[in-house]
């Protein structure tokens, strides 16, 4: 209804010649897209109607398991006792080195184990067990006030002690990426809301419901590293947060909302920046080297949060969906166990055959319902047996739909043989390394060839064998 | 000087074990030019079988006397002139064939059989044991384009060496007897060579166990 | 003897390169168009490296067999002949070519031994005088058949090197597969005929 | 607790060869039904003894070698029936059936199956046809109901024949069973964009360059004629668009549409054949190998990282 009274709205805009900023944008709208992609389950609203309309709310379990490594880098050394009473967001864990992270008590209570458990990222983390008191007493914060008044120098720190990565599921530490290098220069902030990932609302709802903390954080980020243009980039199926964030934006100096084509990878860094900008980020580079720096819109949303009021990152929104009674959008402490969280959503009404943490397109399998709740966990996606099933791989027809669906401009069909022939070599120089495993080709092929699989496993070896020449 | 080899596996191993024409791929040219028919075929089987047989016994006997940095234009001579021994004989007697083969007579020349055994075995062998590996090879090398040309004559006009085979119901397809069909029926003919040559060779090897 | 006028060069390019090929009509220079013609690249070397022996070998061969084997009649030794000049024509030419330009004896070098027992270049001398060209058409007949050449082994080679990702059955692989792709090639340029 | 592990993407578009070919099919229903209209129960026959055997060449091939049998996929019943409709309506029954057997077993299965040919399988088959059988594959006959019962043997439009304009949109001439008529085709050319099975750019470029070239070379046809009669548009909607011979990069697919028309309008206007369509689309298949090897999609990032290179350098 709220798109079709909009749709009203456009023509009647155009239709007076009263063509405004915002209907610029929407009539412009291939200039904020990119080549390629694709448009998974487009027929569905992209999975996500169950959830779009459900407010966030909060769930606090009994007890968590805290991993020491919720980012990219060094996982972190636990500094505290079992038996050590903790309160809300104490450090618990040591960042080891720049690119590491400290980690916090997501709930205040006892320690009561310290162990390992086998998390999404293959080999078993070190993980910290703290019994829930349910007083969520929080522990003495420094903030710095509000963003505007804030000490620049002082914020990038203070993101850093806060355990900030990027929570759009790459998590790369945020400070790494906010720490300008000698010689660069940046002078675009994109906040990145276009959440192109199926079945995923987290970034969706948070922006509807806490904007104005979204565009605090761009703000500071803005202040902290003197950059003139922030742009809040959301795709055009949500037009409510589009709305929201629009209202926020308002008198904010430099802020600036657009609108994005929706489209399967549209929130990918790399197309994003030249979505919004028309750069492109050098092959090998960061977005840095196009002057852009991208956050995902939940980790403006935590840096606003350190900023203002000296928290550190203890909890997330998550969305749950698949085969669980009640679909929803929680905010999620770290280290909440996956089964608690079905719990709390009524159970599961079907045997689970498969739990994706995350969207259907980039999301990890889970070994089982234990593992935890991370700062990159956006979704837990619950399949049944029958869609858990895996599939024939057939042969390749030439279709091409992959060289038209690859967001980079590779040629997945001739890299997926050097990858099955297991020539690094040729597959390196078929640009195999370019590759953002967005999975689009996979998705697209009808011979359902296991194609962003092969990449994947093959760029670790080429990375491996690197490795192994420079030692 | 090496040992003696044995005449019978000379004579032999041109037929089977290393058939010019479906073991080592020479001579490709002249198998798909003139397999179009099964007499074209076997004249030029017979004149390569000549000049094989007639250079290698000269080049054997004169191996000795050729100094090695200018072998091989003196191996071209040789053969050279046993060529155009044969295209004149051709011209004088069979002057249907010698038209019908046209310029592949004098092509036999640049044919790698010849010199590839000019090289291989006649520099190095007696004369006796040269014209003998020339005869295995030529028989070899003639049997070998028989095989093709019989396909393609059978299947692109319905005779063997002119004799109606299939009777007047048969609609000939012709496209075998063309260049299409040369180098397509070639190329069957060696996947075939080669499935059956790895079934016998399985099986040897399983007998030996 | 045939002459050449403008008009009609264009006209003998076409015949020789698409409706009357080396390859797919006249099956000469089958060794090299199958053995060389894995990469692209060096099939295109292969073929310029032809094209120039070729062109070279088409003159010298006719002005031999116009001014010294037809009038002494000794039209019997033309083959003998041409073999030896066609042999230490490839010898000028690589030593030419070591010396002139290292760079282009570089890239065509290792092909030119390989030219001597390319029945093409014997081909196309023996071609010239049966069709008894003048010397000019000899020439141009020696460049036009040999860019027929160089165009039949660049497509090989494209077409071989796409078969490599191809799951052919093992006994086929190779020359069989090989043969039996230049046939359905040449269906293809069978469209060509009666172009001239 | 046991769950299936995979690498993501967990979900993928509801698109399979089988459904890609099952659209194919039933973009050629159209032009089948009016071909077996126009030449009556033989064209029937053809069409079914082609896909008949095209299937069971593939059952047969893929059980003798061991290999798994993918008739499914229903690519061999779209080669057949191709393949059958490019056949002159009162072909004899044998030649759908040697043409599939080639088609399948030595065109696309000797070169490793589907994907793996070079050469459109249905468009090689029928050029060996028309290289052994001439006379047979190029005697046509008039749409049987037009002139009485009885086939009266005639020219196509090419050779001669004098059809008004609406007739050869309708398919009311001489020709191949799928080829004559142009509203059958184009309908079955809708439904393959609607579907999205193939895109406009092969079709379109390809009748475009091929009426350039008929302008510039000046036809014996006019331009209307020129486009509306051969196996033109048959080739340029279900022929030049096989998935496997064709460029995968659209600005490849310029070229090679590009190519395939100016081909066409050499042959016809010069060539021995009355008709290039195949020649000149089996012409580009061969060249499509070397097409996708230059024509490169610029990598995203890499001409700037080039340039930021040059500029340091």
């Amino acid at each position: 209804m709220l798109r079709n009274q909009q749709w009203v709205l456009r023509v009647g805009f155009c239709g007076f010649g009263a063509v405004g900023k915002y209907e610029r944008q929407v009539l412009a709208l291939p200039k904020y897209s990119f080549k390629g992609g694709v448009h998974p389950l487009h027929d569905q609203h992209e999975g996500k109607t169950s959830t779009t309309k459900l407010p966030i709310r909060a769930y606090v379990p009994d007890s968590v398991d805290i991993p020491m490594s919720m980012s990219i880098g060094a996982p972190a050394t636990p500094i505290v006792q079992v038996g050590d009473h903790v309160k809300m967001g104490q450090k618990i864990g040591e960042a080891n080195g720049f690119v590491s992270l400290p980690v916090h008590a997501s709930v205040s209570g006892e320690v009561t184990a310290i162990g390992t458990k086998v998390l999404l990222l293959g080999g078993p983390t070190t993980i910290v067990t703290i019994k829930n008191d349910f007083q969520d007493e929080w522990t003495e914060l420094s903030p710095l006030g509000p963003v505007e008044e804030a000490d620049p120098t002082k914020i990038v720190p203070a993101v850093q002690a806060a355990g900030i990565c990027g929570m759009g599921g790459a998590t790369f530490p945020a400070h790494v990426k906010l720490t300008v290098g000698e010689g660069k220069y940046c002078d675009t902030i994109i906040l990145n809301g276009a959440e192109c990932e199926t079945h995923v609302t987290c970034d969706h709802r948070l922006m509807i419901e806490e904007p104005q903390r979204i565009v605090d954080g761009l703000r500071a980020v803005m202040r902290a590293l003197d950059v003139k243009r922030g742009v809040i980039a959301v795709e055009d199926n949500k037009p409510d947060a589009i709305d929201s964030m629009k209202r926020a934006a308002a008198g904010r100096e430099g802020v600036e909302v657009v609108t994005l084509r929706t489209k399967y990878p549209q929130g990918s860094e790399k197309q994003l920046i030249s979505a919004v900008t028309g750069r492109e980020v050098p092959s090998k580079k960061l977005p840095l080297d196009a002057h852009v720096i991208v956050l995902n819109v939940g980790t403006a949303k935590a840096i606003a949060d350190a900023v203002i009021e000296g928290k550190p990152l203890i909890d997330r929104v998550t969305t749950v969906k698949g085969c669980v009674k009640d679909h929803a959008n929680l905010r999620l402490r770290m280290g909440t166990i996956v089964a608690d969280v079905i719990g709390e959503c009524g159970g599961y009404t079907e045997e689970a055959g498969k739990i994706v943490m995350g969207g259907c397109m980039t999301g990890l399998c889970a070994p089982n319902d234990q593992v935890v709740v991370s700062k990159g966990s956006n979704g837990i996606l619950v399949f049944n047996e029958e869609d858990a099933k895996g599939y024939e791989e057939n042969p390749c027809i030439r279709c091409g739909r992959c060289v038209e669906a690859c967001p980079i401009g590779l040629n997945p069909y001739r890299m997926k043989h050097f990858c099955d022939a297991g020539d690094l070599k040729g597959a390196e120089a078929n640009d195999l390394m370019e590759c953002i495993l967005c999975g689009s080709c996979s998705y697209i092929c009808p011979a359902k060839r296991w194609l962003t699989a092969s990449f994947k496993s093959t760029k670790e070896a080429i990375m491996r064998e690197a490795r192994r020449a420079k030692k | 000087m090496r040992n003696k080899p044995k005449l019978s596996s000379v004579f032999l191993n041109g037929i089977i074990t290393e058939n010019p024409t479906f073991r080592l791929v020479l001579g490709i040219c002249p198998t798909i030019a003139v397999t179009s028919g099964l007499i074209n075929a076997i004249g030029m089987g017979a004149a390569a079988t000549f000049v094989l047989v007639g250079s290698n016994f000269v080049i054997s006997l004169l191996r000795n006397v050729i100094p090695d940095k200018v072998r091989i234009p003196c191996f071209i001579v040789v053969i050279c002139t046993f060529v155009t021994l044969v295209q004149m004989l051709l011209q004088a007697f069979i002057p249907s064939l010698y038209a019908s083969l046209g310029m592949f007579i004098p092509l036999i020349v640049v044919n790698c059989i010849i010199l590839a055994r000019a090289e291989a075995f006649a520099s190095k062998n007696g004369p006796v044991a040269s014209a003998v590996d020339g005869l295995g090879m030529g028989i070899g090398f003639t049997l070998a384009i028989s095989i093709i040309a019989i396909v393609r004559e059978l299947l692109g006009t319905g005779c063997i060496a002119g004799i109606p085979i299939f009777g007047a119901g048969y609609d000939p397809m012709l496209i075998t007897i063309l260049a299409p069909g040369g180098f397509m029926v070639f190329g069957l003919t060696l996947g075939v060579a080669n499935i059956i040559m790895k079934r016998s060779e399985n099986k040897k090897a399983k007998e030996a166990k | 003897m045939e002459t050449v006028s403008c008009g009609n060069v264009l006209l003998f390019l076409v015949s020789c390169v698409l409706s009357n090929n080396f390859i797919f009509s006249r099956f000469l220079g089958c060794c090299p168009f199958l053995g060389v013609s894995s990469k692209v690249e060096t099939a295109a070397g292969m073929g310029m490296a032809v094209t120039f022996v070729m062109g070279l070998a088409s003159l010298f061969t006719s002005l031999v067999y116009q001014y010294v084997l037809f009038p002494l009649g000794l039209t019997y030794l033309s083959t003998i002949s041409f073999i030896l000049i066609i042999a230490s024509l490839v010898q000028f030419v690589e030593m030419f070519l070591k010396k002139s330009s290292p760079a282009l004896y570089k890239s065509l070098g290792i092909y030119l031994p390989l030219i001597t027992t390319n029945c093409a270049v014997l081909g196309v001398a023996t071609i010239n005088v049966s069709a008894q060209y003048d010397i000019l058409s000899s020439v141009l007949n020696g460049v036009f058949s040999a860019l027929g050449f160089l165009l039949a082994i660049v497509l090989m080679a494209g077409v071989r090197e796409r078969l490599e990702t191809s799951h052919i059955p093992e006994a086929f692989k190779g020359f069989p597969i090989g043969l039996f792709t230049a046939g359905l090639m040449a269906v293809a340029f069978m469209g060509f005929s009666g172009l001239v | 607790m046991s769950l299936h592990v995979s690498i993501a993407p967990h979900v993928h578009s509801k698109d399979s060869t089988a459904t890609i070919m099952r659209d194919v099919l039933i973009a050629l229903l159209p032009t089948t039904l009016v071909g077996v209209y126009c030449f009556g129960l033989n064209a029937a026959l053809l069409c079914v003894l082609g896909v008949a055997a095209a299937v069971l060449s593939e059952y047969a091939y893929q059980k003798l070698t061991g290999q798994k049998v993918r008739i499914n996929d229903l690519s061999a019943a779209v080669t057949g029936l191709l393949l059958a409709l490019n056949l002159p309506g009162n072909a004899p029954w044998w030649m759908p059936v040697v043409g599939s057997f080639f088609a399948i077993v030595l065109v696309k299965q000797l070169f490793g199956g589907i994907g793996d040919n070079f050469m459109n399988p249905a468009l090689t088959a029928r050029g060996v046809l028309l290289a052994s059988w001439p006379v047979k594959m190029t005697a046509w006959y008039l749409p049987t109901f037009c002139k009485g019962v009885d086939a009266v043997s005639t020219a196509t439009v090419l050779g001669g024949y004098e059809a008004s304009a609406m007739d050869m949109f309708l398919g009311f001439i001489p020709g191949t069973i799928g080829e004559v008529s142009k509203v059958a085709i184009l309908i079955g050319f809708a439904y393959m964009l609607l579907r999205k099975v193939i895109s406009w750019r092969i079709p379109v470029v390809m009748m475009a360059s091929f009426a350039l070239c008929a302008a510039l070379f000046g036809m014996e046809q006019d331009m209307v004629t020129s486009l509306l009669s051969g196996g033109i548009l048959f080739g340029a909607v279900f022929m030049a668009t096989d998935y496997t011979t064709c460029p995968m990069s659209p600005v490849g697919q310029y070229i090679y549409a590009v190519g395939c028309g100016v081909i066409i309008a050499v042959i016809r206007k010069w060539g021995s054949y009355a008709e290039g369509v195949t020649y000149g689309i089996l012409i580009m298949n061969i060249v499509t190998p070397l097409i996708d090897k230059y024509v490169k999609i610029p990598v995203y990032g890499q001409e700037k990282a080039k340039k930021e290179a040059k500029a340091n350098a």
